[in-house]
């Protein structure tokens, strides 16, 4: 059962990791690394399971949480172009 | 009882890595990166909501059903943010959004990442 | 018989080296940095996967003083190349973080990030 | 306490680091550091002192018995190195003060004065340790501190040799990492005698022999063998003075102390030079670097990167010391890795007081110093004659051990050789010893000497040049039984 | 991102949750994955998320770089001073079973004590770092 | 493939460490998966960004190959491999590197740490003085990273100088 | 100053269901880690009813399980529309008008709009609500209207508190 | 003072010298009283050791040990100590002459010239009694250094010139050939020291002694061997007390004197003559001599001939070292010290013609001999001393390298000498026989014309005196050779 649902996810973070190759805009890497990151927390919960020692899952939990901020800093990132602004600048298209 | 619950489990795991493939399908199928965003609820809610409950099951452990269901509720509360604010930086980036009848996946903002 | 039991170590090193070829010949200094990470984590599997043990789990004893017969027979993997790979990992982030940083001034100061423009620029100024 | 001077040698200027951040003061900070590098420097003789009277001292941290545990443990060769390192670094820090006031801009000292004891920690931290994993850590503490400190010199290309240095060093650690792991996979250790031990059963396996090539080449980044020494010449050219005096006389050192300390305590003499042949393999590299690198300083217009080229080829003579594979060859490195230290100490130390006062070391620049600093040019002159081996500098008592391992082994084109690049070494220095004496001073008529807080370290550096060229005892005894250590085995 | 509701809305909630997990993280580190400098990164995420959401003059204003830079250098100290202090009672350096009469207990208080010197100065390294990454594209200042 | 946006570059050196935790959690290292979670996706992503924030994320030009890396890498590569022939084969708990010192931490630690997690335990004590060089590394890059990022005055004539 | 304590609170239940470490001295680390939560939190002066809404509480216990009904019915629609050869979507921006009078009420809304799969709230201008929704006669419906009136009797029902 | 504390004093008395010259630079008068004083009391004490190792003491002191079991090391013994005899009674005389010779040219930078010149003297010292190859070599390498500033004293370019060429030379040689073969004979002999009878004996093979003696020849660049004798000519811009120094008493001698010292103590005659090592040296000596005297014929310049004649004078020494014999060796060491007087002679003379009539060139010279009689008088007598003419104390020396040729068998050699002689007494008559019976070409030059100046006068007939008495009175010089070769 967990194998299964580890093959799953495991099929579905390839599928993701196509689109994140592929890309094209910026956005669909992050859109796809955003859900690449959801998966992995699903897949630290399953194997845990899977080798009998389900007590690890704080680690699927953090990951959930790095991977939020971590999306968020990529998109201020793209929205600001500085991670430490407090209002929006316009960026550069050449930045870009 | 005990096989009462593995086939809850089943039904709910199974549940779970269904929808999370169908969300995989869809980001790989659909044109734009707006539509996308879509798919890729889909294993962030139901996906990752429907799996996690069904290793609750299994647990076995109060502690560890605990911890599944602070991160489904941990998926349900952040996804949603991820999800606008990438969507607004989209905007943001002057991504245009393929909007009906004007499927065109070659549009976007971005004239380097080819 | 190495050949099955040794292709996982094949596969790192394979990870390894495009981490190691994108360090040493790209000349976009940002480029580098990231090879050095993709060197660096591989060399992480590497010791990670030294520290495996078939059948085993990970090093967090189930029974805190081993007193309990119950989990006695517990294969553990091997804790030290963990230890050792949580050093690694840190080192490795210092040094990213102090990479970085020197590409910024190097930006700053050069307004490029371009090993062969850099280069040209600094050549310019030594003539 | 006595027992605990080993760790507390480390954790002094470790514990001082942390004081400068706290302090915010430029003056402050500095105090910290010659204090801590003082105090290091007594730790360091004491523990030498008892090493050479009573044999080897270990230290168990956390109470852990050494294979489990890690283990400090000094012998007669890293006793050595620590020796030069806080020298060095206690002449460093006092020198500092004046020309980092004039190199640094006021709110980064307290910081320049952290990394700096960072950098000293990780140096000694290397030397002292006696597990391998552990030699990492602290070369990672030291090299990343020495990436910042190089960075800041005045000249933007401090910036990008920063740059390379970093990553031609993070190549080196990361195979100095691989080639640990490939060991510790082998043995199941990670401490030096403990692998002693372990490794002769081993000593047949592919496995091992990677093990050392990676060992090796990931030290010879770090030592800058040519010809993987690409990092160094803008490194110490663009740093500011201190730091090029401070690294340029100890970071080498460590690193040539580690490539001993791998190959010949770790491995084994039999094993590097029976199975592996690495004095076929030193031999050829260290007479190319001496060579060429002579040669392409004779050219430098930089007297800083003049100097630079010139420690790479000095180097290949404590490599080729090495190559000897015998105790006389490895008195010769030794003795050269102190010897070295001093007159490279003193010559950027030359270069800082320069700096100081006309703001740039380019040859030209220099033109009739001899008469507006005589007291610095003087240094120059009697710290380059010891470069070149003169007699009655620390310079020939190397060059003499070097020969007389070469006839040893009946290489006498090699002794030719080093006879030959000495007269190179002459060639470059003095061509500055004639610009500086025999041209007319063309700045303003003000320039006058260096001031003596820059002046007074500089010629402790400089007698000591003399010093332990009219006596030697000291230093070959101590190198003499640094390599009788070496070449028997088990430290 | 301050102007944006939604993702405003979200950091506040989140960030006493991060800062009671990532100390959470740090005192179990003995039982379960993790320990001083997983929970240091952590601690730092949170004031890394709320600096990206409210701007970085926001979060220096709730953590000053001076404390942060000063957190960094008190982590080592706090670390070596754990082993100096089992030097004053008789043992080694870092051999904390001399902190307590039952050696076993010495090791758990030693390892409280040194992780707590991680947690430190991984947590003000991290926000060091990201302030200065973050205030280095601003002209203004 | 080339992707010459550097923010695709990172981005996929962020996936990369993410599969990285993934797979060390799956070999039992934990803490260690744990650790490159923070660190890979996390710290060194939001650097990587601070960082192309302040330099752009475009690579100029399109990279030549050069044929000595090329040349290096293969015959460091090949080095590698040859070298694992003789390794004990993976995951076998007869080999070396599970005994000696291994064995001394899982069967001994209980009694003389008393702690479950041996990864912190030897961490903590057995090797803590490899942590405290941990730790300071970790202080070390600070110190470099704010000498060469602290704010200072700009200086009109702060360009370049001739040595 | 009871919203603090309310946090600080929330806090600990949450350390002692995660801990399972029921020692004086964890105990200890835990109000500890508390107090350093809730302390940040104050100096960052985000205690408020945004970030700790309390008084939301039980309108949350009903509303929940509705919203994951929405979200299960939502997720097959989408999931049929992937799985289907003819990629039958209809993509389009629409605006709603939301009826809630706080940030929170929108942070509500505008959240449950999302993770609704099909729908994506990309911008909120005060009460207007800028979505895209895959296919767009999906969007006409009620359900958002059902959404929007929940969503302002939540927050209306925490008004009194 | 015990014979030791005047071995060392006679080093640490010119380096106090160079002290006094500094304190008293403000005085021209005192310093150079300073200088001659110091001189004087130099002299005083090395005739002090020469009598106590007349009457057989071996005085011995050592200074420091920079390298375990190599000490730096002095000791008196009869060889060493007639080179510091001639070295510091020479002292004497150079300075009375550079007193009249910098004053009457108007040199600049007097006190550098003195306070270097002191310094050489003292480096000198340390070669004649160094203990061992070792002591020897440092004092050697000091010598060159201190001299360099006397040679590019000028400060031209061509004096910049000069003294790279100058240290090029003598640095190399010593670095390259010297050390290396230093090093090697200890890594044979395990010993530096200076032993009656040598070191390598029964220690070295046979094949490579002929290549370690000539690494020693070659090596000792300042006995300027061809080919390596390019230093000595260049170094021809120094101002000429320089040149007399340089050519008649300190670096040349040290040179030719270290190799009969290694030849003598390192080697061992007796096994060099048993190894027949030193066969081809001889010959490369003679080739030396010929080709020296050749090329002094073909140069106009006084100073430039004068070098060349040294040049080829210094491998008489060479040649009686390599003859590996009694007679040869006596015939060495008193060339030293005959060669010394006369080509003093002969470079003081050149001096003060160059002072008094600026002229330089041979010729230039006619009819001078009659405006200036004494100068070009003694000039003949150096002359006569050089070639080896009765009555001049020349003639013992090359008598005694004769005897040294036909002991060894090598009749080749005497007819080499013979030649040599012939031209030489060719080369060097001509400025006398020009001085003396030529008319000169424009008469109004020599107007106003005299003799030296009186420091100057006194140090040439001083010097031209004892060229005749050492004639006569040759034994001390005898007597100490004769001490060197009988164990
Ligand atoms: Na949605
Ligand atoms: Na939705």
């Amino acid at each position: 059962m967990f194998a299964v649902a580890a093959g799953a996810l495991l099929l579905a973070m390839g599928m993701a990791m196509i689109r994140a190759l592929r890309g094209p805009t910026v956005y669909d890497r992050v859109l796809a690394l955003n859900n690449l990151g959801t998966k992995t927390v699903l897949l630290i919960a399953v194997a845990g399971f899977l080798t009998h020692r389900p007590d690890f899952t704080d680690l699927a939990l953090i990951y959930a949480l790095i991977n939020f901020i971590g999306t968020i800093a990529v998109l201020k990132y793209f929205e600001y172009g500085d991670l430490g602004a407090e209002s929006p600048r316009t960026v550069a298209t050449e930045d870009m | 009882m005990t096989a009462l619950l593995d086939g809850v489990s089943w039904l709910f795991i199974l549940g779970g890595a269904f929808f999370t493939l169908t969300g995989a399908l869809g980001i790989l199928r659909l044109p734009d990166v707006f539509t996308r965003m879509h798919a890729a609820g889909m294993t962030d809610t139901v996906g990752a909501g429907l799996l996690l409950v069904g290793l609750c099951f299994q647990a076995g452990d109060v502690f560890i059903v605990f911890r599944l269901l602070l991160i489904v509720a941990l998926l349900w509360f952040t996804s949603p943010i991820a999800t606008h604010a990438l969507a607004k930086a989209a905007l943001h980036g002057e991504m245009d959004p393929d909007l009906a009848g004007l499927s065109d996946p070659s549009r976007g903002g971005e004239p380097s990442t080819s | 018989m190495t050949l099955l039991s040794h292709y996982n170590y094949w596969v790192v090193i394979l990870l390894m080296m495009v981490g190691f070829y994108t360090m040493i010949s790209r000349g976009n200094l940002i480029k580098k940095m990231v090879g050095l990470n993709v060197f660096q984590t591989s060399v992480f599997m590497l010791y990670i996967s030294m520290g495996k043990i078939r059948g085993g789990t990970a090093p967090i004893l189930m029974d805190a003083h081993g007193e309990s017969s119950e989990t006695a027979h517990v294969l553990y993997s091997n804790p030290l190349p963990h230890v050792l790979i949580l050093t690694a990992i840190v080192v490795g982030i210092a040094t990213t973080a102090v990479g970085l940083a020197l590409i910024v001034r190097i930006k700053e100061t050069y307004g490029s990030i371009e090993e062969d423009e850099i280069n040209q620029i600094e050549a310019e100024g030594a003539a | 306490m006595s027992e605990h001077y080993v760790i507390l040698l480390v954790l002094v200027p470790l514990l001082a680091s942390p004081l400068c951040i706290f302090s915010r003061n430029a003056r402050a900070a500095w105090g910290f550091a010659v204090l801590a590098c003082l105090t290091s420097l007594y730790l360091v003789f004491q523990v030498w002192a008892e090493v050479m009277a009573t044999g080897p001292i270990t230290y168990h941290i956390g109470d852990w018995a050494p294979p489990v545990g890690i283990e400090y443990r000094v012998d007669a060769v890293n006793a050595w190195v620590l020796l030069i390192v806080a020298v060095i670094g206690s002449v460093v820090a006092p020198y500092a003060r004046v020309s980092v006031e004039r190199e640094v801009e006021a709110g980064r000292i307290p910081l320049f004065y952290a990394a700096f004891l960072l950098c000293f920690t990780g140096l000694l931290g290397i030397t002292v340790t006696g597990d391998v994993f552990n030699v990492f850590v602290f070369l990672e503490v030291s090299s990343l501190s020495a990436y910042g400190l190089i960075a800041l010199g005045q000249d933007r290309r401090a910036l990008t040799s920063a740059f390379r240095y970093l990553i031609m060093g993070s190549v080196g650690a990361t195979f100095i990492v691989i080639g640990i792991g490939l060991m510790y996979v082998m043995t199941g250790s990670l401490n030096m005698a403990d692998l002693a031990q372990l490794l002769p059963q081993v000593w047949d396996t592919r496995t091992i022999k990677v093990a050392y090539g990676f060992l090796a080449v990931g030290v010879f980044l770090k030592l800058a063998l040519f010809p993987l020494h690409l990092w160094l010449p803008n490194a110490y050219t663009f740093a500011p003075s201190a730091v090029t005096a401070f690294i340029a006389a100890t970071a080498t050192k460590v690193a040539v102390y580690m490539l001993l300390r791998f190959f010949f305590t770790v491995f084994g003499a039999p094993f590097s030079f029976d199975v592996m042949r690495l004095d076929m393999v030193l031999l050829p590299l260290a007479l190319v670097a001496i060579v060429t690198m002579s040669l392409v300083a004779i050219f430098q217009v930089n007297v800083k990167r003049l100097l630079a080229y010139s420690s790479v080829a000095q180097i290949g003579y404590m490599i080729l010391g090495i190559s000897f594979a015998s105790v006389t060859g490895l008195t010769a490195a030794l003795l050269h890795l102190f010897n070295h230290a001093l007159m490279k100490g003193a010559l950027f130390m030359c270069m800082g007081c320069v700096m100081y006062r006309i703001g740039s070391v380019h040859i030209d620049a220099m033109a009739g110093l001899g008469k507006r600093m005589p007291l610095t040019m003087a240094a120059f002159v009697v710290a380059g004659l010891s470069l070149v081996g003169v007699p009655l500098t620390v310079g020939f008592i190397s060059k003499w051990y070097l020969i007389l391992g070469a006839l040893e082994r009946g290489w006498w084109p090699v002794a030719i050789l080093v006879l030959i690049t000495s007269l190179m070494a002459l060639v470059y220095v003095w061509r500055v010893v004639e610009v500086a004496y025999f041209q007319e001073f063309p700045h303003d008529e003000d320039t006058q000497e260096a001031p003596w807080a820059l002046l007074i370290p500089m010629w402790a550096l400089v007698l000591a040049n003399v010093w332990f060229g009219i006596d030697a005892r000291t230093t070959v005894a101590s190198a003499e039984q640094a390599a009788q250590t070496l070449m028997g085995g088990a430290p | 991102m301050r102007e944006q509701v939604i993702v405003r809305v979200g950091a506040k909630v989140l960030v006493p949750f991060i800062i009671l997990f990532g100390l959470y993280v740090h005192f179990h580190g003995d039982y379960s994955p993790g320990g001083g400098f997983q929970a240091g990164v952590i601690l730092a995420a949170a004031f890394v998320l709320y600096g990206l959401v409210y701007g970085l003059d926001a979060v220096q204003r709730v953590l000053p770089p001076a404390f942060v830079q000063a957190c960094a250098a008190l982590g080592v100290m706090v670390f070596a001073g754990v082993g100096v202090l089992t030097m004053f009672l008789g043992g080694n350096f870092l051999g904390y079973g001399v902190l307590a009469h039952d050696p076993e207990h010495g090791q758990h208080y030693g390892i409280i004590g040194v992780e707590a010197g991680v947690v430190i100065t991984v947590f003000g390294v991290m926000v060091s770092i990201f302030y200065l990454f973050a205030g280095r594209g601003r002209r203004s200042g | 493939m080339r992707i010459r946006n550097l923010f695709a570059v990172v981005m996929m050196a962020g996936i990369y460490s993410l599969l990285s935790a993934g797979l060390f959690t799956i070999m039992d290292a934990v803490d260690v998966a744990f650790t490159e979670a923070a660190v890979g996706a996390g710290i060194s992503t939001v650097l990587f960004l601070g960082a192309l924030a302040l330099v752009g994320h475009h690579e100029r030009k399109p990279g030549h190959t050069p044929l000595l890396p090329l040349i290096v890498v293969l015959v460091t590569g090949g080095a590698l491999v040859y070298g694992t022939m003789d390794m004990p084969p993976y995951g076998d708990p007869g080999n070396p590197v599970h005994h000696h010192v291994a064995d001394h931490y899982l069967e001994e630690s209980p009694h003389e740490i008393g702690i479950p997690n041996i990864v912190t335990a030897v961490l903590a004590s057995y090797r803590g003085y490899d942590t405290m060089g941990e730790t300071t590394v970790v202080f070390t890059a600070a110190v470099a990273v704010m000498l060469l990022l602290a704010r200072r005055p700009r200086r009109p004539e702060e360009e370049e100088d001739e040595a | 100053m009871g919203r603090t304590i309310g946090l600080w609170i929330l806090l600990f239940a949450l350390w002692l269901a995660l801990s399972g470490h029921y020692t004086p001295l964890f105990l200890a680390f835990g109000v500890g880690t508390c107090s350093v939560a809730v302390y940040v939190a104050v100096r960052m002066e985000i205690l408020d009813r945004e970030s700790a809404p309390f008084h939301l509480s039980w309108g949350v216990v009903t509303y929940l399980p509705w919203l994951a009904w929405e979200v299960l019915k939502s997720n097959v629609q989408v999931a049929r529309i992937i799985l289907s050869p003819s990629l039958p979507i209809n993509p389009s921006m629409v605006h709603f008008k939301g009826s809630q009078k706080t940030d929170l009420g929108r942070f509500i809304y505008a959240n449950s709009i999302t993770l609704t799969p099909g729908t994506i709230t990309t911008g909120i201008d005060d009460d207007d609500f800028e979505v895209h929704a895959l296919i767009s006669d999906a969007v006409d419906g009620s359900e958002e209207n059902e959404m929007n009136r929940k969503v302002t009797a939540l927050e209306g029902a925490g008004a009194g508190h | 003072m015990t014979p030791p504390a005047l071995v060392l004093a006679s080093l640490l008395i010119p380096a106090l010298g160079t002290v006094f010259v500094l304190l008293l630079r403000k005085n021209p008068n005192a310093r150079e009283a300073a200088s001659l004083v110091t001189a004087g009391v130099l002299f005083g004490t090395v005739l002090r050791v020469y009598r106590a190792v007349m009457a057989g003491d071996r005085p011995a002191i050592v200074l420091a040990e920079p390298i375990p079991g190599i000490p730096i090391e002095l000791e008196a013994e009869p060889l060493g100590v007639l080179f510091a005899l001639i070295a510091s009674f020479l002292w004497i005389v150079t300075t009375l002459y550079a007193i009249g010779y910098m004053r009457g040219h108007h040199e600049e930078n007097q006190t550098r010239f003195y306070t270097f010149f002191a310094f050489a003297i003292a480096s000198v010292m340390g070669v004649a009694f160094a203990g061992n190859l070792f002591t020897l070599f440092i004092f050697y390498e000091v010598l060159s250094l201190s001299t360099f500033p006397l040679v590019t004293h000028a400060g031209t370019e061509a004096a910049k010139r000069a003294g790279r060429i100058y240290l090029g030379v003598l640095f190399s040689t010593s670095i390259v050939f010297q050390l290396l073969a230093i090093i090697w004979t200890y890594a044979i002999a395990g010993t530096l020291d200076f032993t009656s009878g040598g070191i390598l004996s029964g220690r070295a093979a046979a094949g490579v002694v002929p290549i370690l003696l000539g690494l020693f020849v070659f090596g000792v660049g300042k006995a300027a061997v061809m080919p390596f004798h390019r230093w000595l000519p260049a170094a021809m811009v120094a101002p000429t007390p320089v040149s007399a120094l340089l050519h008649a008493v300190a670096v040349v001698k040290a040179g030719v004197f270290s190799i009969l010292k290694i030849t003598v103590y390192i080697f061992g005659i007796d096994f060099l003559t048993q190894v027949g090592a030193s066969v081809w040296l001889m010959w490369v000596a003679a080739a030396t001599i010929i080709l020296g005297s050749l090329v002094a014929f073909t140069k106009d310049n006084l100073k430039a001939r004068l070098a060349y004649s040294t040049v080829s004078q210094l491998s008489y020494i060479v040649l009686g070292a390599m003859l590996a014999n009694a007679s040869g060796i006596i015939g060495g060491g008193m060339h030293i010290a005959m060669h010394a007087f006369g080509k003093i002679t002969l470079f003081f003379c050149a001096g003060a013609i160059m002072v008094v009539a600026h002229k330089t060139e041979i010729s230039q010279l006619k009819g001078l001999g009659r405006t200036m009689p004494v100068t070009f008088f003694a000039f003949f007598i150096g002359t006569l001393s050089i070639v080896g003419l009765p009555p001049a104390g020349g003639s013992w020396s090359k008598w005694f390298l004769g005897m040294g040729a036909l002991e060894a068998g090598q009749v080749g050699l005497v007819a080499v000498l013979m030649l040599s002689s012939l031209l030489s007494l060719a080369y060097l008559m001509e400025i006398p026989l020009k001085g003396f019976f030529y008319a000169p070409d424009e008469a109004p030059h020599h107007e106003g014309v005299h003799e030296a100046p009186t420091p100057s006068l006194i140090a040439i007939v001083a010097t031209a005196v004892a060229c005749l008495i050492l004639f006569v009175f040759p034994e001390p010089f005898y007597e100490l050779m004769t001490l060197v070769v009988t164990p």
